[in-house]
């Protein structure tokens, strides 16, 4: 089909209103958690602000040119990978750029943020980043992998590697969600999902108390303004994806903003309560669980 | 145990000094620096004093002399027993003591404390010449009594103006006590 | 003045089997002195910038006295300095508060130096207790710091020995209004006295083995 | 399935015993965990020296908070040093006061009332749960379970308020002076403390349900960071990391003070000696302390004397004489070396701390050959206070 340039503008608003949705749900998760510590925990709109004062400082310095694009891949894979997916399905304005085969695209935008983010940081040079880095590859390595075999086993489940022809084949009543017409591949996908949020007990990654703050130790003002920007768009990408892989999609904004808030709200209630995994122990619990149970979703299929 | 038989057989072995009781479970022996060793050695081994509690140095400035306090603690028997060991100080340089880090690994921190502290070396301790408290000290040990803490404080650091000390005695016998006699001091 | 033998000058021959030399106090710091940083062109945006930096304000976890035990009160339960936009920062590049909580000995001000001056501007620096402001307990002791002021430019002082937590909240809600009213500008006060505070650094650090700025 | 380091890349050692590490070689990385360091306990520092994923090396670095107590002592009257003592160890300051108290005491030949006693052994127990309370926190945010933190900091809080009505002050209480105490309990001091026991009962429950419950603090604490009980004496260990091996030690019962031999209580001690079991040991710990406050309120005097006679503090000699006071605070084994020449001055005062040994030899000794991940969760369960080992 040709390509219709009024889908741009129509993105780029999907896209605004996703990291204003991202913004406030950070905001309203971290007050969930702080309920958990009997706490009230920040306002809600404190995320924009520590944007603007991030955005605001004054000085700032760099440590080559690798270190510039670090967060500028990291935010061009969040962006990518909601730019590729169709946001609300069936509706014209928020299906964005997605064509044919863009699933194999998407599970390439998951990764590439992460492989920008550990060069820019290396070139950072700090020893808590280098750690970092080599904890976060190999975990993230760890749990994309149940991901993508029940990526596979939905993708043979529905003949097809569309992510919109994926959702609208789950259409109709909630019983033809992959939730329940591929269990196996859904808890797979679901238990690698709380690998790649970065919350306990899988932010080794992050650990203030070890390698204080890993990845992003040398990264201030900007860099960090734009990470944060980062931070709020590509967990609801990815729970974008999820959610029309796994939970049917949504077709209106009501239930889109339901769904991805009910899926965070999954890694936010498992992050609470759980001190966190060392790296190898981490990779080794991924390789236990959800993997096998990945396989067999596709063997079942 | 009673510390007063203790007191004996040691003496049987080693030529100790006045023994002071302080209290039923605690008392002090003085004794030669050559003798600490066999003594300590016998005390962990035979009569069961196997905590070192503290080692320590007291400053007699005017007999020129340093007191190393090495205080030993029996649980089983829950008393302690503390070694006097009167070594000589030099005016200025530094004292020597045989280290102990042989017979208690953590004697090691104690001795580079009063190294730094107090100006006495223990030739063959682990990392006895590092920096182990102080950074970049460039005067006498701090803890000798020779060392002037205010007047090096109003030496080196600039002081905020405006803020008042008084010596608490006089004032506070201008305050409180208006008809006591002088309060004296050393 | 000792260097540590770390910090000398001298080849490296790598893994790999290449020899390169290596310089730690000019490979790993920068030594150009900071800069006044000028505000932004139009006031709006700076009263904008300068509101946003009051309501988030970035604590650097850097616990040098015992005022760092009211810190943890502070953002629990109790007194939930979140709700104020209030947080920790585990590293200085990220922080722009510098809590100086209670006396700092000679040892750490060092640290403190060197974690104000990784800080990215502008910058705040609170003073904690009355050991900050004049020695308090420690008037006559030989290792610590008897005013602030004179290493770091300290924007506002908190007193009491130790401070309670309201009345570190009060404090920071005085800070607030202080950068609000754009007043906050102690990284500029530090860029434009330089000398006269490194002069006064040197005079208490005895063994000045790091360079004069490092970032 | 157990973790087996590869150990091909592991330094020789030298003739003398110690590692030899060349660091140019890119093999090892130094690595300093703080002064500025969210995992380190207070101001201190630890420099590793890493091969690979593991700590080969590593050397305790402190005097950050020196402030050189010793020496001020020795130019401050006997009750000039009573108001700065309690700023030696900042999160449990009440031993500095009883040790300094009692010593001074014994060398002045003051005998103090009972009531003060009484009054003492409380305040102690309730600064020990303050203790134990902060450590709780700072053992499962060591190791990412920031919850609890929360939880413990906020009956901290209210065992806080217990002593703000009763020394009028939420850390230093400047309360246990040389000769009895301040002052009695307030009115309805008893029931508030009650309801302020029973609430840390219950948080104790939740914290035990969600940390020492917890599969994966189980994973992280169990088998880590192992004190051979042949160290103890060789290291001087006490307090709960001797108990937690098994050893009772514990000043409490070996060595009575105040009116410990009036009451009732057993030694909380385990047997296999990693994180988790002491982080066990002092839980249990704190019901004990519970427990024994509720003794002391049941059982203490409400009538008599608070003060001794003192001779007038301005012109205040105590004649020649050493002494060492010790008690058993939250780490372990706290003292006052107290040394008088006659003059109206303390000849010297040593102020030994428990951390003084398990944060610097037994802390180096032990921290050879761990995970740097589990390095920060090692050194918060040995429980050390940087400020009593530097004073």
């Amino acid at each position: 089909m040709a390509f219709d340039w009024m889908k741009i503008p129509y993105s780029l608003l999907t896209l605004f209103i996703v990291v204003n949705y991202g913004f406030l749900l950070g905001a309203f998760i971290q007050k969930i958690g702080a309920r958990a510590g009997r706490r009230h925990g920040i306002p809600v709109w404190q995320n924009y602000l520590d944007i603007i004062k991030n955005y605001g400082q004054r000085s700032s310095i760099t440590h080559g040119v690798m270190f510039y694009l670090g967060p500028v891949f990291r935010l061009s894979g969040g962006v990518g990978l909601l730019l590729f997916v169709p946001t609300i399905y069936g509706s014209y304005m928020f299906s964005n750029l997605s064509f044919a085969g863009d699933l194999i695209l998407a599970l390439y935008f998951v990764f590439f943020g992460t492989l920008g983010m550990a060069l820019g940081a290396g070139e950072s040079g700090h020893p808590h980043a280098a750690i970092g880095i080599t904890r976060g590859l190999s975990q993230v390595t760890a749990a994309e992998l149940p991901f993508a075999l029940a990526v596979f086993s939905v993708a043979l489940q529905y003949q097809t590697l569309s992510v919109t022809d994926i959702v609208g084949a789950q259409q109709g009543s909630f019983l033809n969600w992959t939730l329940f017409t591929n269990p196996l591949a859904v808890t797979a996908a679901m238990l690698g999902f709380l690998g790649s949020m970065m919350r306990p007990p899988f932010d080794v990654v992050l650990a203030p108390q070890e390698i204080p703050i890993g990845p992003p130790t040398e990264y201030h003002s900007s860099y960090l303004a734009l990470m944060q920007t980062n931070r709020a768009i590509f967990p609801i990408a990815k729970i974008v994806i999820y959610m029309n892989l796994f939970f049917g999609g949504a077709d209106n904004w009501a239930s889109f903003f339901l769904k991805v808030f009910l899926i965070y709200l999954w890694s936010a209630f498992v992050g609470v309560c759980f001190p966190r995994f060392r790296v190898e122990q981490s990779i080794r619990w991924f390789l236990i669980w959800p993997v096998p149970i990945g396989l067999l979703s596709i063997l079942v299929v | 145990m009673n510390l007063s038989d203790l007191y004996n057989r040691l003496k049987a072995l080693f030529p100790l000094g006045e023994l002071t009781e302080q209290r039923p479970d605690l008392a002090f022996v003085t004794l030669p620096a050559e003798f600490l060793r066999p003594t300590l050695l016998h005390l962990r081994d035979r009569e069961g004093f196997t905590h070192l509690v503290l080692l320590t140095a007291v400053d007699w400035l005017e007999e020129g002399r340093f007191q190393l306090t090495y205080l030993l603690s029996n649980r089983t028997q829950a008393c302690d027993i503390g070694l006097r060991v009167m070594i000589d100080r030099p005016a200025s340089g530094l004292a020597t003591m045989d280290s102990i880090h042989d017979i208690w690994p953590t004697a090691a921190t104690y001795q580079r404390e009063l190294r730094e502290m107090f100006g006495i070396d223990f030739p063959g301790s682990p990392r006895i010449d590092e920096e182990f408290i102080l950074e970049g000290w460039n005067d006498i040990p701090p803890y000798r009594r020779d060392f002037d803490t205010l007047k090096y404080a109003e030496a080196s650091y600039n002081q905020r103006p405006g803020r008042e000390t008084r010596d608490p005695a006089t004032h506070m016998k201008q305050q409180l006590y208006p008809d006591t006699e002088p309060g004296g001091k050393p | 003045m000792s260097m540590k033998p770390e910090l000398m000058k001298r080849m490296v021959k790598g893994p790999d089997g290449v020899e390169f030399e290596v310089e730690p106090l000019r490979d790993y710091y920068c030594e150009a002195p900071p800069t006044v940083m000028p505000a932004a062109y139009s006031k709006i945006v700076e009263d904008l910038f300068n509101w946003a930096r009051a309501e988030s304000l970035w604590i650097l976890g850097f616990g040098t006295g015992c005022g760092a035990i009211e810190m943890r009160p502070l953002m629990t339960p109790r007194f939930d300095a979140y709700r104020y936009g209030i947080q920790w920062r585990p590293t200085p590049r990220q922080a722009n508060l510098l809590v100086i909580s209670g006396y700092l000995s000679v040892k750490t001000l060092k640290r403190a130096i060197r974690a104000y001056e990784q800080m990215q501007s502008p910058k705040y620096v609170v003073g904690l207790g009355s050991c900050t402001i004049n020695g308090g307990m420690y008037w006559d002791s030989y290792n610590t710091i008897k005013r602030l002021d004179d290493y770091l430019p300290v924007d506002l002082y908190i007193t009491g020995c130790m401070p309670r937590p309201e009345a570190l909240l009060a404090g920071f809600t005085d800070l607030k209004k202080l950068i609000k009213a754009g007043k906050g500008e102690g990284a500029n006060q530090y860029a434009e006295n330089f000398a006269w505070y490194k002069a006064n650094q040197k005079q208490v650090i005895h063994d000045w083995d790091m360079p004069d700025y490092n970032w | 399935m157990s973790y087996v380091p590869d150990r091909s890349q592991y330094p020789a050692k030298k003739a003398d015993g110690t590692l030899d590490i060349d660091l140019t070689s890119g093999k090892y990385l130094k690595l300093w965990q703080g002064p500025n360091h969210p995992g380190i306990t207070g101001n201190m520092s630890v420099e590793l020296t890493v091969c690979g994923d593991e700590v080969v090396e590593g050397k305790t670095h402190v005097g950050y908070l020196h402030r050189g107590f010793e020496k001020l002592m020795e130019r401050r009257t006997f009750i000039q040093c009573f108001p700065i003592v309690c700023r030696i160890c900042v999160p449990e300051p009440d031993f500095n006061e009883y040790c300094y108290a009692a010593a001074v005491e014994e060398l002045a030949g003051i005998q103090s009332p009972v009531r003060a006693d009484w009054i003492r052994t409380l305040i102690l127990e309730m600064g020990r749960i303050n203790s134990y309370m902060m450590y709780l926190g700072g053992q499962a945010g060591a190791f990412g379970l920031g919850v609890i933190a929360q939880w413990t900091t906020y009956v901290r809080d209210l065992m806080l308020d217990r002593f703000e009505e009763l020394t009028g002050a939420r850390i230093y209480h400047m309360f246990i002076m040389p000769g009895g105490v301040r002052d009695g309990l307030p009115e309805g001091f008893d029931q508030r403390m009650e309801e302020t026991l029973c609430e840390m009962e219950r948080t104790l429950k939740d914290v035990y349900e969600v940390m020492f419950c917890n599969a994966v603090f189980k994973k992280r604490s169990v088998g880590v960071g192992v004190i051979d009980p042949a160290w103890l004496e060789a290291y001087g260990v006490t307090g709960p990391n001797a108990r937690a091996a098994g050893v009772a030690k514990d000043v409490r019962k070996d060595q009575p003070y105040l009116v410990y031999s009036e009451l009732d209580f057993a030694p909380v001690t385990g047997q296999d000696s990693d994180i988790y079991t002491r982080a066990d040991v002092r839980r249990r710990d704190v019901l004990v302390s519970i427990d024994l406050i509720r003794q002391i309120l049941a059982k203490m005097p409400r009538s008599g004397p608070l003060m001794a006679k003192v001779p007038n503090v301005l012109h205040w000699k105590i004649p020649r004489g050493e002494t060492y006071i010790r008690g058993e605070c939250s780490r372990g084994e706290y003292g006052y070396y107290l040394v008088t020449d006659g003059s109206g001055y303390p000849r010297r005062v040593n102020v030994r701390g428990p951390s003084y040994t398990h944060a610097m030899a037994l802390l180096e000794r032990m921290i050879v050959n761990v995970n740097i991940s589990d390095v920060a969760g090692l050194m918060v369960s040995l429980h050390t206070y940087p400020p009593e080992i530097e004073r």
